[in-house]
Parts: C-alpha cells; structure tokens; sequence
C-alpha cells in the first residue's frame, strides 16, 4: 500500500483586494420546498425561500441559486459529517446531493473598489440598492460563469469553476491596475 | 443588450440568458403515431412572428431555469415573462402574422 | 504670440505654451488649445485635402462634425491614429500630427489632377466605365481607384495600449454638459437620483464655453460654469465623465460611452489605459446633445477660410484666437450676427454681412448697424477665389422676380456662414424615437420616445440660454421623477443678449445656368449640389437611395454638416415637401469608436480563457506539446529528445498495447443525473436502454437530437438506483447539459430527476495497457481490481494513496483499461504515483493524438470527427445500442424518416491503400471508378487517418455510401495530379473479437 | 436603354450631365401581370431580369415595400464564394460565382466584382479537418480551393498575426481565389436598370398585405398597399420577410430571422488585399473601393425584425479582428447596421414550389444571401417559368425537412470533440 498523498488545490495569490478562501465543503442539493425545509433544519439554517439571498450559521451557507437549487458551503472537515446528516434528513425526500467541493474555487473581493473591478466585466448592478448584503446569484465575469455573494458592504465571494480561476484572476489583477493604489484596497 | 426580467431573480442583462426560440411548441408522442406533418412541424415549422411572439429563454447563467416571454419583435420591447407551465398572458397585444 | 492670438479674452493659458508639430514643421500653442485653435492661432488655414478631388480644405467647424481637418496623431509607429479630427485633437507638449490624402504635400498635392477630372467623375460615374475589356476591373482600375482612395494610413505594428470597460448603472443618464445638460444633472441630482452626465469635451459647458457675455445668477458665465460644475461633482450620487462621448443607444436604454483617458497627455503614466467603454443601463436618459450649424451651399464654399460662424465665435472666444483679419459674414440665420460682432469686438475688420434671406430679424440688423456693420441685404453668393486661402468672395442680388445678377466682390481672409442650426437628434433616432417636422423652424425635433428617454435645450430646438436651462431643469426633475424621486429645482436667472438660430436648409440661388464652380453639399466626399441633383434626375427619388449613388452623408462625419442641406435640396428640386423625402436612419456610433475599446479586455491569451487540468503542470514539465479543443488545452504527444509527433506518437502506441499508458482524460464532461426519475431519464434521453443496468455497471451511451443525428457520446456508469454518472465529449459537455435541461425542463417536468456538472470536480487519469493492473493495483485499496470483480464496463468506490477514488474499467484503447477519478486537488499527487508504480512496467505517458490512433486501430468513432451533424447511429455501426423495446427516446421518430433509413447512406468503413503504405489526407475524397474528371461523383470521405505501428501500415476510416456492402471492393482517392487504390476494409483493425480489454 | 461607357460618360460631360436618363423608371403597377416577384432586393430584382430575358415574360412587376436594394442586399459585407462542401451546394453557389464573372458586361453596369481571394483561416487540428475536407470536396466538384501555411497566409494577407502570441494562433487557411467581393448597391440598381428596359415593372413603396387563392387553391392575385394586383405566378425573395409574406398564404415555413449586424471602419489607405475569414473566432473583414474596413458581425441570440443589434455582439467580432490584425486596435469603427437573414434548419437555401399552386419562394439564404444574387435569380426564373426546379436547385426544395434530406453545411463543419 502506498503512502497517502497530499491534496493540492490550486494556490491563489492575496492582495491588499483578494483574499483567497480555504477549501470548503460544496454540495449541490437540488429538491422541492420540503426537501430545501429538510435539509435547511438538519444543518441548522434558516429557511432559504428568498430568491438570490443566502442564509448562513457560523462556517455553514446555503446560497439559492435556483427555486429547487442551493450550493451548500460548510468546512472541508465537515463534508462528512454533512453528508450523514444529508443523508438521514432527507431519506423519503426526493432530492440530488452532489459533491463538487473541488468543482470550483472561491476568494473574497475587498476594499472600496471590489464593486468597481467586478463592474469592469460582471453586467449586474452591484449597488447595495440593487444588490443588497447576502444577496448571491449565477452571473458572468467576462466570458466565466461565477457565483457572487455579497458578504458585506464592500466584500463579495466569488466562486469561480477551477479551470476558469486563472482566466477570471488575470483579469481581475488587469482591472485593478486602473485604480491608483492611493485609493486604499 | 436586452434587460430581461426572470420571473425567479427579476431584471437580468441579456448575457446571462439562452434564447430558446418559439415557446408552446408540444414535442408529440409516442413516435410510431405522429404523423410526418406533425413531426416536420415540431422539428423545423416555425411562425417566425412579426410582432408579439412568445418564445422561451433559459437564465443559465443565474437561476438556470427555462420560461417563457412575450416579445414584440418588431420593436424587442418585453410585453411579459412568465414561467414555464402558466398560461400565456392575454398581454399579448395585436399580432401581424 | 501671434498676431492671430487675440490679447486677451477665452479660456487658454496665456502662461503655458505647448510646442507641437504639423507636417514635421514646428508651431507653439497655448495650453487649453486644440490642434485646430493652436494651427489657427500661428495663421494656418491649409488642414486637409478632400476625398475625392483633393481640394484643399481648412477648418469648417470647431467641433466633432468637422468633415475637413483631418490628421493622423503619431507618438510612434505603432501609436499612429489616423482620420482624428483637429477640432477634437487637445494640445500636448511635443504632439506630432500629420495631415493626410495627400502627395508630395499638403500645399502641392498631385491628386488634385482629379479636380480637372471632376467633369468625368459625377455621382456614381464608377458604376458606368471601367466595364472593358472583362478583367480590367480587378487588375486595373480597382487597384487604382483603391490607391487614390482611403484617407489616413493604418498603423505598423501591434497597438501597444491597453483599453478599459465598466459596465455602470445609473437612475438619470444626461447625455450632453451644456446649459440644458448641467441644469438637467443638477435638478435630478438634488432629487436624489443617480446620475451620470457625460459631455465629448475635455471641458464641460457646451456653448457657455464660447457665450462670455451672458450673466448666469449675477456671474459671467466662466465663473457660474466653474461653481456649477463644482457643485455637482461635490455630489456623492453624481458621476461626471468628461471627454466621454455617448455613442450609441441601445435597446431598454443601454447606452455606449467611449471615455478618451490618455490621448491628450504627453506623457501618460504606465499603465494607464488610451480609453475606456462604459456600458451604461440608465432607468431615464436626458440627450441634451445641443445643435450644429449647418453650412450654406453655395459655389466655391470649401474654400480654406469658409467656415461656419458659430466655429469662428467658438475660436475667438474660447480660444482666443482670430480666425481672420478681413472678414465676410454670410447670414442664413440671425445667429451669424453675434459672429461678426464679436469678431469686430475682438480686432477682425468685417468686411460685410451679407444677408441670404427675405426677412432676416430686426434685432440682429440693428444689432448690426448700430455696431457700424455694413448689411447687404437680398443677397445671394455666386463664388470665392483664393487657391489655398479664400481671398475674396462675389455676392449676387436677387430681384424680385427669382433673377439674379452679378453683385460685388469682397475681399477678405475668412468668411463665415450660417445657414442655421440642426438639432442633433441622433440618439434619440438611434432609440427609434420618432421625429416631428417643424415647418415653421425647418427642422426635425425629437417626437414620440421609443424608449426611456427625453430631449431638452436645443437638442429639441429649444432657443436662448433662459429657455434651454429652464428646459434643462424640467428634463432633469420628470427623469428623476419618473424614478420615483420628488425634487425640486429652479432654473438659474440669466441675462443674455442672442440671436436666433433658425436657418432653412437647401441651396443659395444661382443665376439660370449654374456656374461651373462646385457648390459642396458633403465637404469631405465632394458631394455638390448638382450630383445630387444629378441622382435625381437618373432617377433615385427615396433619400437613401441618393445618399448611396452620391454618397452624400457617407463620409466620417456621417452628414452632421451636410444632411439637412441634402434634403433641402431634394424637397426643393423636387417640389415636395421636405419631410416627405424622409430621413436617413440614423446608426451607432454618433461618432467613430476605436475597435480596440470595443474589443477591450478580450486580447492575446486572455482572449478567451485557457481552461487546464489538474495534471496540465505536470504534462508541462515533461515536455508536453498541446492542443486546443474547445477552451482546454490538451497534450497532444511528449515528444523524447529530437522525436517530432509521429516518432512520438508511435513510441506512444507501441507503449500502450505493450505495456501500459498514461492518458489524462480529465477533460472528458461528467454529468451526475440523480433523483428517483433518473433511469425514466435517462431511457427518454439515449438511444440505449438503462433499466437492466445494474449499479457498478456501464454503458457506452449514444445521444440523438430528436432530429435524429448523432449529438454526443460516452460512457455511462450507473452509481447506484437514483444515480448516474454520465460522461460526454470533451467539447460537448455543456451543450449536452443544456440539451437535457431543456427536456428535462420543457418536456418531462414530472420527473423527479435533477443536473449536476461534475466535469472539474474530478482529475481522470486512464491508465491503459496489459500492465494496466498490476501499475494500479498496489497504489488501490477496496477494490477487487479481478477480472472477474470489475470487469470491463464497470465502476467500483474506493481509494487511491489515500484519495477518494472511483474506478472505472473502461477503455477506449482496447487493451485491459482502468480510469481513475480522484477529486481533482489529489489529481497531480495521484498522477504522479501512478507514472511513478509504473516506472518498473515501463509505463508511457501518451496524448491525444496516440489515443486517435488506438480507438480508430479498435474502430471506435469520435463524433466530431469521424461523425458530423448528419450521421445516425446505423451509419456508423452503433445500430447495436438503440434500445428496441423503448417507447421513445430523443431522435427516435426521425429516424423512422424514409432518407434515414433509404439505401445510399454513407456508412463507417475502414480504408487501406492498396500498397499498404500511403497515408490518406483525412477529409479527402473518395469515388468509385478510377480517373474521374471534376465534378466527379463522390461517395465519401475519409474521417480519420493514422499511421499505425500496431498494425505497420497506415489505416483510415471513412463514411462511404453503402460502405459496408463494399468491403473487400477497391475505391479510389483523388487527390492533385495522383489517385490512390483503396481496400475497403471493417473498420475494425485490431483485436475484433475483444479479447484484450476483456483480459 | 442609355448605354453606359467611358465614351457616354465623356459625351455627358460637355452637357454638365444633363442628358442622363432615369436608370428605371417609377411605374405605377398595373392591374395584373404574367408574373409578380415580391421583394425588391437582388434576387427578386435579377429574377425579374432573367424571367424577361430568358423566358420570355415581360409582363413581370416587382414589388417592393420600401426602396429597392434596401433589405439584406444593401446591408450585407458582400463576400463571394464557393468553396461549400456538399456538391448539391458547391454546383449551387458556383452557378452564381460563375455568373458573377460576366455580370457588369451583361448589365452594362459596373457591379466591381473583384474576385481578390476569399482566404478562411483554421485555429485548431479540427479546424484543420474541416478545411481540408472542404478543399478535397471542392477540388473534386471543380471548385478551385487551396490550402495554406500560415506563413503562405501571411505572405497572401500582409497584416495577419500568424504570431504565437495569441489564443488561437492560425494554422493555416483555405484559400478560394475566385473568391472576393462586389458593390453591393450595383447589383440592385444593374438589374432594376437591366430588368427596366425589357419592360418589367419595378413598384417601391408596395407592400404585400394579402396572397388571393382562387376555388382550386391556386393564387390568383395579391392585394397591396397600392391595390389589388392580378397574377397566377407569384415568385416570393423577400429574405428575412419571407415568414410573413408566405404567411399570408397561409403557409408556415422552416425559418428564423435573426439580426445581423455589420459595420465599417473610417476609410484608410489600402492595407488588406483579400478577404478573411475565422468561423472558429467568428470574424470577417475586406476592404472595400473606399478604404473602409468591411466587418461582418456574428447573429444576435433571438429573432428579431428591427434591423438593429446588441453591441456586445460588434464586441465580440472586433475582439476577433483585433487578434488578427494587432495593427487595426486604433481603427475606428465608423458605422453599423443590422439586416434581418431568414435562417433555415440546415443553413442552405430553400428554392422552389411551396404546395399552392403559381406560389413560389426562395429564401433561407441566412448569412450568405448576396455571394448566391445571380445564381440565385437565375434559378428561381427558371423555377418559375418552368413549374419546376431546375437540375442546380433542385435538392433546395422546401420538402426536404420532411423527408429528411438536409445539406447540412452547419452541421458538417461539426464540432470539436
């Protein structure tokens, strides 16, 4: 038997604007209201029936992203645990629980300018009017799709499929190049 | 670029949806009873309006879900978006063929 | 300073001169300056050559719809920019600019021979000659007329400069910062809203700019500009974009702005980028986009020095400077009065005002007179003189009775004109807003919005600096209102002394029998008066059909100067009124836009983006040659020392049936369909029949569209009841999600059935070959890797060096295969164990060009390749996998379709060249009977062609009509000048009965 | 009619061009014609040209809604080629090349065919594939097609990067030399003029409201904007309008008509010999007579009948260009369009009988419309002088789709696996 090797995810440079996430635990759950009701108590969340808002407790998120589709967030550590609560909770539910932790990557956009560098190529509106703290929704940057979810007045994860992060991750380092580094990331 | 109102997540700019063509086209079944008319029909007839057409568009690049819009093609003003399986809105307006 | 440069007065720095360069000769400007105010301002008039004639030609305007004065901007050979116009060009310290279309120089210009031609050369005279002899056209005259043709040159070498976007939203767009645009900003700004205002200029202000004289709330109108301007930009909820010129209107009220970050900088810093796009969604828009003056037609009026009045007024007042000493005011407006007041205030001699119309206003005569300016009334202008510079210009009287006979001549350096003011439209007619005639006025205002928007100030012809803020303010607060914000605002009180600006397009009256001299509609196409009347009379009576055959309106300037005037001409010469000749539409951009803005981020290797797998590094460092497929880069071959692709293709197979191979096959699209629904699913969707597969099993799947043809392949495991993993062609995996989607979302909403991408979630390392088993099997635990457990098509869960794993035993080379899916972060670790348990098997990595050549050795198709849109799966020997009993499945009845099942289909076949050792070109052809002449009767084409050192001879395989009934026939390739013998064969070569990837 | 001629042009010049005549004249339509072509673009204009010249008809009217040349006609990048890979479509688009050649000396009207190399870029090993097949296929249906290295690419084309430096660096292309370009408007008026002076009506300002079918279901006449107007073959080229006007005859078609955008640069000095084309990066770009840059645009998602466009659209064509030719990022586009193209399931034309009696249409051209104008017109005369298809179009009949039998061009340049 040979020795166990090493998991190596993709490394992400930090700036004073980027802050790369740790892995996480992401699980695609697809099921009707009584499975999302279900699964939303097992993990200890709040309902999550609002449109494009996410509902979060301590590590663990649940981002709607479509009427019968969330991407559950937790800690790497917790994948296990996550799937056996899953699992029992939703027994006799109809429902898809997917795996695809290692689908895609995350980092935070930070600073005065985070809306600014992902307007540069992200088409929403990304006032707080129109998109309000803990809203998340499927969009685009440039020719990448991501996933963008406003974690505060000025910050917003971003997940991005692995093989799209380097393409999204130039293009944001180009963009930030137009703001003068006076003002403040 | 069209601002296009999902009926899950609301206004959204064009680049996020699919277009997918005429809306309320049945696919028939089961295959041995459809007639060769029928079937060239769903596969290839279209009406191609001048006017008010409901067609169908996919938010894939949000919500990931298909539904249904009324569209004046002669002008690309939106009349109605309404999600797949509702009846079509009698906002439909005069219609050239 | 020159003695053009008045003393004082205008908003250059007296304090800062610039030093520049035209056509290599050096000047100095003053900083404020345009290239056009700085050239005037040291006496130089001379600025271009037309298109057509080579005339020479001076400043017509001060602003973007200037038609003559265009240059070439050059910081070096690749920072070239030609056609900018001078009016638009801000100084900077050490500008290098260059006029254009013109040979030797600007002043002696061989190409003006074509000015001597022009009796030859009307309107559309292209369409008439150069028919004969047949081929002269392309060979002689294109070449020629090309030559001569074009303005600007194109730039050497790759544009260094980086370009910028944003996409920005906002509640009130104003388009425009004149009086109107400013009022209309502040009022929806201190409403609340969110407003953008953006203006062309390098300063805002519009008209205010070159207006001194007016008072606005008690100030001059340079000290209320510099408060009001600091006002808004003290607003958090407003954005202001100088230099930003709103080009296009978009549907639901998207607009273009192209903001021009660095051309005006000596030197600018690194990094910073030559322009950006914004695209702008406004909820309202205000187009306060001002008016142009329009010139008037008469002979000679292209002369160096004939300029429009409002151009004059605009270089003397905010420039500074004197566009000529002796000067003839040519009044087709009232508006051209103020022209020659303030050029007498400012030192110029006015010669006279030459009235053109019947009835010009009393105010501005007085205006005149009282000023000591002579006023010729009943006017008409019948010429200029002066080759490179008007010297004089010959005025006629027209009598009661329509003659006119020959007037004085006036000598002078500069003559100015008005005919009046257009309003500038544009966007509004690009929102297919409609326009209203205003017969009284002459001209066409915004009508009925199509879109969000609202015109104000003389966008909309509204007239004096009192009524356009007031316009202004009330535009501003319904836009605000219309977005839910109450506000109030109020006009600010102003006093100013103006004339009016309504004109009426068309021609000035000629006596009976037109002079010879031209009398120019379109400045920069040499479009005259008689060409247009020239189109009419062969015939062209729709607008758009004369502004084709003469190409009025067509030049860079897009008729902002000469499209009124056309149509004047037109309604006149053709007793109809000129709404009824209609309009030309108006089209994006207002004015022109560089490609590289638009273009913007999209460059070099992030053009689009580079998709690599987990194992991508480490095919890198082992000297991996690459391949595109779809966004991914693939290894295509690991060539060893100096092997070029085939030596390492064939090291490559010879190490995969000898021993074992090393492929990534991360690319390959994973689906997972879970859910109770998922075989109901699955059963609708493929050709094959999922019920009887049993989980840890699979299936090589085959997808239809329902128009019957073959869409995408793969194999299919089945993870358990309610859960398939379903994989798909490298290039297919998101169109095949989106094919099930669609049906799974239109068609089957019952199923309980849902969609996940799992392409990236997993690294897929295929490891193939005899030793296949003995390579994997101490780095696997909890898997019975027997034959007898896992046999070939089947999946089992367990773990690899610790990782997650599951293994399928699959192949897709046709020896004993495993592929092994670990979650992607393990892929490079796993991989690495992998090639390294396989050093002492003597384990080859090998790319995609080796895997072609084992699958077509085995005669398993790539649908792309050996497949087309038009292919059904009996086509291609896959017959096999339709599932017989099923009720439907997606393509079922159109295969029921009489040409899908008709004779004469091509068929998959194998080829081999009867000498066994040509290699066919893939995608050649192939015929039946030897020694055919074109057009030959073809029956099909090779699709796939290797040399295979399995085998030691060269293999291909075909889609050959009836192929399968022609095995063992010989069929031929044509190919330049040679034909190959071919053997039709199975297009199985190798191991037909299967018994290594069952070992 | 008026001859056209370096010596008429002369002759004129002394009376200061007064002697012109109108190139056709402005008729008023009379009560019923022996055949009606609605759609007064190239192809309905060159079919009314042939139907008066080579079969004898000249009671012929066209009828056009607006000007003529005003559709697709005027608003198309005018690239001509046939380097098609099926044969059905090779001898189809090669009948119109062919006639190209001859056109100006037929219509004394200089259409500027410039036959100046229609050069068709590969990015990729399967680009590569597809080229070759397409040039084997060509080569033997008689269509001249070559194969280039990028370095023979670049000798051919002076401007194209055929650097690394890019995405999708070029690995060569299909060259077709026949292959180039024509004034667009020319085609229009040559054979309005042309079509004019056999007698045939030429109506603007006509719209079609109404298809009349008398008992046997035969059409009988049309009504229009400007009255009823009797006739018992009504050939329909209205290209993007074609749904609408055979819907008025009740008959529902295999077509979208989605926008099509174009646009050109401000006029520069000579600087690209040929035409260039990137299916794999969607671009297309000449340089016409003027010095303009002639770009074609890729489709917009969703039908649409206003003859304009998103500009991300334009975005994604110039970002192209810009790849191709790093030198033109500081060109300036100076103008864009849209037209409207008639798509069909397989991308290739529809020519022939429509099941109503004397109804007859030719549409489907989608993008590729003007290369085909003569070829076309030609054939659709013939299609309707004889009630049936000539040999060239006969496989682009309408009944195909239910059958089964597509020429599917799209389709056959397949997708990457």
């Amino acid at each position: 038997m040979a020795d166990a090797v090493q998991a190596r995810p993709p490394r992400i440079e930090a700036s004073a604007w980027l802050q790369p996430l740790p892995a996480a635990t992401r699980l695609s759950f697809c099921g009707d209201e009584a499975a999302q009701n279900a699964a939303a108590i097992a993990l200890g969340l709040p309902s999550s029936r609002t449109p494009c808002r996410a509902v979060s407790t301590g590590a663990r998120a649940s981002l709607w992203l479509g009427p019968d589709e969330r991407l559950l967030l937790a800690p790497a550590a917790e994948q296990a645990t996550l799937l056996t609560i899953l699992g029992s909770a939703l027994a006799g539910h109809a429902h898809s629980l997917v795996d695809i932790s290692q689908r895609q990557l995350a980092f935070e956009l930070c600073g005065p300018n985070a809306a600014l560098l992902l307007n540069a190529q992200c088409p929403l509106d990304l006032s707080l009017a129109a998109f309000p703290l803990h809203m998340c929704t499927r969009s685009v940057y440039a020719k990448s799709e991501i996933v963008l979810w406003r974690t505060a007045a000025d910050r917003f994860h971003v997940e991005v499929w692995r093989s799209f992060s380097d393409y999204v991750l130039t293009l944001l380092r180009t963009v930030a190049r137009e703001f003068p580094p006076t003002h403040g990331h | 670029m069209l601002l296009i109102n999902c009926p899950y997540c609301g206004p959204r700019p064009e680049v996020e949806f699919g277009y997918g063509g005429e809306a309320h086209i049945a696919r028939p079944t089961p295959p041995e009873s459809v007639s060769a008319e029928d079937w060239v029909a769903f596969l290839y007839l279209r009406a191609n309006r001048r006017g008010v057409q409901a067609e169908r568009w996919r938010h894939v690049r949000g919500c990931a879900r298909f539904f249904n819009a009324l569209r004046d093609t002669t002008t690309d003003q939106f009349l109605a978006t309404y999600r797949c399986g509702e009846a079509r809105p009698d906002a439909a307006g005069s219609t050239t063929p | 300073m020159t003695v053009w440069r008045a003393q004082r007065g205008g908003r250059v720095d007296r304090s800062r001169s610039i030093e520049f360069s035209f056509d290599g000769r050096r000047y100095r400007g003053l900083a404020g300056d345009t290239l056009a105010s700085a050239l005037l301002a040291n006496g130089v008039h001379l600025l271009g050559r037309s298109f057509k004639y080579h005339r020479p030609r001076g400043l017509l305007s001060a602003g973007s719809e200037e038609p003559n004065a265009l240059v070439t901007v050059a910081r070096d050979a690749a920072r070239s920019t030609p056609n900018l116009r001078a009016t638009q060009v801000e100084l900077y310290d050490g500008l290098r600019a260059h006029s254009q279309n013109r040979w030797p120089s600007l002043a002696c210009d061989f190409g003006s021979v074509s000015n001597w031609l022009a009796p030859l050369l009307p309107a559309g005279f292209y369409y008439k000659t150069f028919m004969w002899p047949r081929f002269a056209w392309h060979r002689w005259y294109e070449p020629r007329i090309r030559a001569a043709a074009g303005l600007g040159r194109a730039p050497i070498g790759a544009d260094p400069d980086g370009y910028a976007q944003r996409y920005a939203h906002c509640d009130v767009l104003v388009v425009g910062a004149g009086a109107a645009g400013l009022a209309a900003a502040a009022a929806a700004a201190r409403s609340g809203a969110r407003v953008i205002l953006c203006d062309e200029q390098a300063e805002l202000g519009g008209s205010l700019l070159h207006e001194p004289a007016a008072r606005i709330e008690g100030l001059d109108s340079a000290s209320w500009l510099k408060s009001a301007l600091a006002r808004l930009a003290a607003q958090a909820n407003v954005t202001v974009l100088p230099r930003t010129t709103a080009f296009g209107y978009f549907p639901h009220n998207m607009l273009g702005l192209c903001e021009r970050l660095s051309d005006h900088l000596a030197a600018p810093a690194a990094g910073l980028p030559r322009e950006r796009l914004w695209q702008v969604r406004a909820r309202e828009v205000v187009l306060a986009s001002g008016a142009i003056e329009r010139p008037l037609v008469f002979p000679g009026n292209d002369r160096p020095g004939v300029m429009l009045a409002s151009a004059a007024r605009a270089y003397l007042n905010r420039y500074g400077v004197r566009v000529g000493a002796s000067i003839v005011v040519l009044a087709g407006c009232d508006s051209a009065y103020a022209a020659a007041l303030d050029l007498q205030a400012g030192g110029a001699a006015v010669r006279a005002i030459a009235e053109v119309r019947a009835e010009p206003g009393a105010a501005a005569l007085a205006a005149a007179r009282s000023a000591g300016i002579r006023v010729i009334e009943g006017a008409t202008v019948l010429g200029t003189a002066g080759r490179l510079r008007v010297r004089n210009v010959t005025l006629g009287t027209g009598a009661p009775d329509g003659t006119i006979t020959l007037g004085e001549t006036l000598a002078c350096d500069a003559v100015l004109m008005s005919g009046g003011f257009t309003p500038s439209i544009h966007l509004h007619s690009q929102s297919r807003g409609k326009l209203l005639w205003r017969a009284e006025e002459r001209t066409f205002i915004p009508g009925a919005p199509a879109e969000r928007e609202r015109s104000a100030g003389a966008a909309r012809g509204v007239e004096g600096l009192a009524a356009v803020f007031e316009d202004g303010t009330s535009a501003g607060l319904a836009a605000a209102a219309a977005c839910g914000f109450k506000g109030e605002a109020t006009p600010p009180p102003v006093t100013a002394k103006e004339f009016s600006s309504r004109g009426a397009p068309g021609a000035l009256p000629q006596p009976g029998r037109a002079a010879p001299a031209k009398a120019f509609v379109d400045w920069q196409n040499d479009v005259t008066s008689r060409d247009i009347e020239l189109a009419m009379r062969e015939g062209f009576s729709s607008i758009e059909h004369i502004k084709r055959y003469t190409t009025t309106g067509m030049a860079t300037d897009q008729g902002k100067t000469s499209g009124m005037n056309a149509l004047g001409i037109v309604a006149d010469r053709s007793e109809r009124a000129l709404p009824d000749v209609g309009l030309t539409t108006f089209r994006m951009p207002y004015t022109p836009v560089s490609f590289g803005v638009l273009a913007g981020y999209d460059r070099g290797a992030q053009f689009d983006p580079v998709r690599r797998t987990p194992v991508h590094e480490w095919a890198r460092q082992h000297g991996a040659v690459f391949e595109d497929v779809g966004l991914w880069k693939r290894a295509r071959y690991f060539p060893r020392g100096a092997e070029d692709m085939h030596a390492a293709v064939a090291r490559e197979c010879r190490g995969v049936r000898s021993a074992c191979g090393l492929f990534d096959a991360s690319t390959l699209g994973k689906i997972e369909v879970v859910g109770p629904g998922a075989t109901d699913f699955m059963n609708r969707m493929y050709v094959n029949s999922w019920t009887s597969l049993a989980p840890g099993r699979a299936r090589y799947g085959v997808l239809l569209r329902d128009d019957g043809f073959i869409y995408d392949d793969g194999v299919v495991a089945r993870l358990a009841d309610d859960r398939y993993h379903v994989t798909t062609t490298t290039g297919g995996a998101a169109r095949v999600l989106q094919l099930m989607e669609d049906y799974r979302q239109s068609e089957w909403p019952d199923l309980k059935v849902w969609l996940t991408s799992t392409t990236e979630q997993w690294a897929v390392i295929a490891v193939q070959g005899p030793r296949a088993r003995e390579v994997i099997a101490p780095l696997v635990s909890g898997v019975d890797l027997s034959a007898g457990a896992l046999a070939h098509m089947s999946v089992a869960r367990g773990s690899i060096c610790g990782a997650p794993l599951l293994l399928f035993r699959v192949s897709f080379s046709g020896e004993l295969g495993f592929e092994i899916n670990v979650p992607a972060d393990y892929g490079t670790a796993v991989w690495e164990a992998v090639y390294a348990a396989g050093q002492a098997h003597g384990i080859t990595p090998y790319g995609t060009e080796a895997m072609h050549v084992l699958r077509a050795e085995k005669g398993f198709i790539i649908v792309g390749q050996d497949t087309d849109g038009t292919v059904t799966p009996d086509d291609v020997g896959l017959a096999w996998a339709i599932g017989k009993s099923k009720p439907d499945f997606l393509g079922k009845r159109s295969l029921a379709r009489p040409a899908m099942r008709a004779p004469g289909r091509k068929q998959l076949v194998g080829l081999l060249s009867i000498d066994r050792t040509t290699l066919l070109d893939e995608g050649a052809q192939v015929v039946a009977t030897a020694g055919q002449a074109a057009p030959m009767q073809i029956i099909g084409h090779v699709t796939s062609a290797y040399a295979s050192p399995t085998l030691g001879h060269p293999i291909a395989l075909a889609m050959v009509a009836d192929g399968r009934s022609r095995i063992g026939q010989t069929l031929f390739v044509p190919l330049p000048g040679d034909e190959i013998a071919v053997q039709v064969a199975s297009p199985v070569f190798y191991d037909r009965e299967g018994a290594r990837l069952n070992g | 009619m008026q001859k056209f001629s370096a010596w008429s042009l002369l002759r004129q010049a002394f009376g200061g061009h007064r002697g012109w005549q109108p190139q056709w004249r402005r008729a008023a339509p009379q009560s019923a014609y022996d055949a009606l072509i609605i759609g007064g673009g190239g192809h309905g204009l060159g079919t009314a040209y042939y139907l008066a010249a080579e079969h004898g008809l000249t009671r012929v009217a066209v009828l056009e809604k607006g000007w003529i040349g005003g559709g697709n006609t005027g608003r198309n990048t005018t690239v001509i080629r046939s380097n098609y890979l099926f044969d059905e479509s090779a001898r189809l688009y090669d009948h119109a090349v062919k006639m190209w050649r001859d056109l100006s000396q037929v219509l004394n009207y200089n259409v500027m065919y410039s036959p100046r190399g229609v050069l068709m870029l590969a990015h990729s090993v399967h680009d590569v594939q597809v080229s070759k097949r397409h040039i084997h296929a060509n080569r033997c249906n008689g269509v001249d097609n070559e194969w280039l290295s990028p370095a023979d690419c670049k000798a051919f084309c002076p401007p194209l990067n055929i650097g690394e430096d890019i995405r999708y660096p070029v690995m060569g292309g299909a060259l077709q030399r026949r292959g180039g370009t024509a004034r667009h408007d020319a085609i229009a008026w040559g054979y309005a003029r042309a079509a004019d002076a056999l007698g045939v009506d030429i109506i603007e300002n006509c719209e079609v409201t109404g298809i009349y079918r008398d008992a046997s279901g035969a059409v009988e006449a049309v009504e229009t904007t400007r009255g009823r107007i009797a006739s018992r073959r009504i050939g329909v080229a209205a290209a993007g309008n074609s749904s609408v006007v055979l819907g008025l005859a009740g008959i529902r078609l295999p077509l979208e008509s989605f926008p099509l955008q174009a646009l050109v640069s401000e006029p520069i000095k000579p600087v690209l010999p040929c035409v260039v084309m990137s299916n794999a990066i969607h671009a297309y770009i000449s340089q016409s007579d003027k010095g303009e840059l002639v770009i074609g645009a890729g489709t917009d998602a969703y039908t649409s009948y206003t003859q304009r466009g998103a500009l991300h659209v334009n975005m994604h064509t110039l970002a192209a260009i810009c790849e191709l030719f790093p030198a033109f990022r500081r060109l300036r586009m100076l103008r864009n369009w849209g037209g409207i193209v008639d798509v069909s399931p397989d991308r290739s034309p529809i020519i022939g009988r429509t099941g109503v009696p004397g109804l007859y249409v030719n549409c489907g051209w989608g993008t590729g419309g003007f290369k085909a104008t003569p070829g076309s017109a030609h054939l659709f005369a013939w299609t309707i002088a004889h009630d049936e298809p000539h040999p060239i179009n006969a496989p682009f009949t309408l009944e195909r789709f239910r059958e089964g039998l597509l020429i599917d061009e799209a389709a056959a340049a397949a997708v990457a696996h």
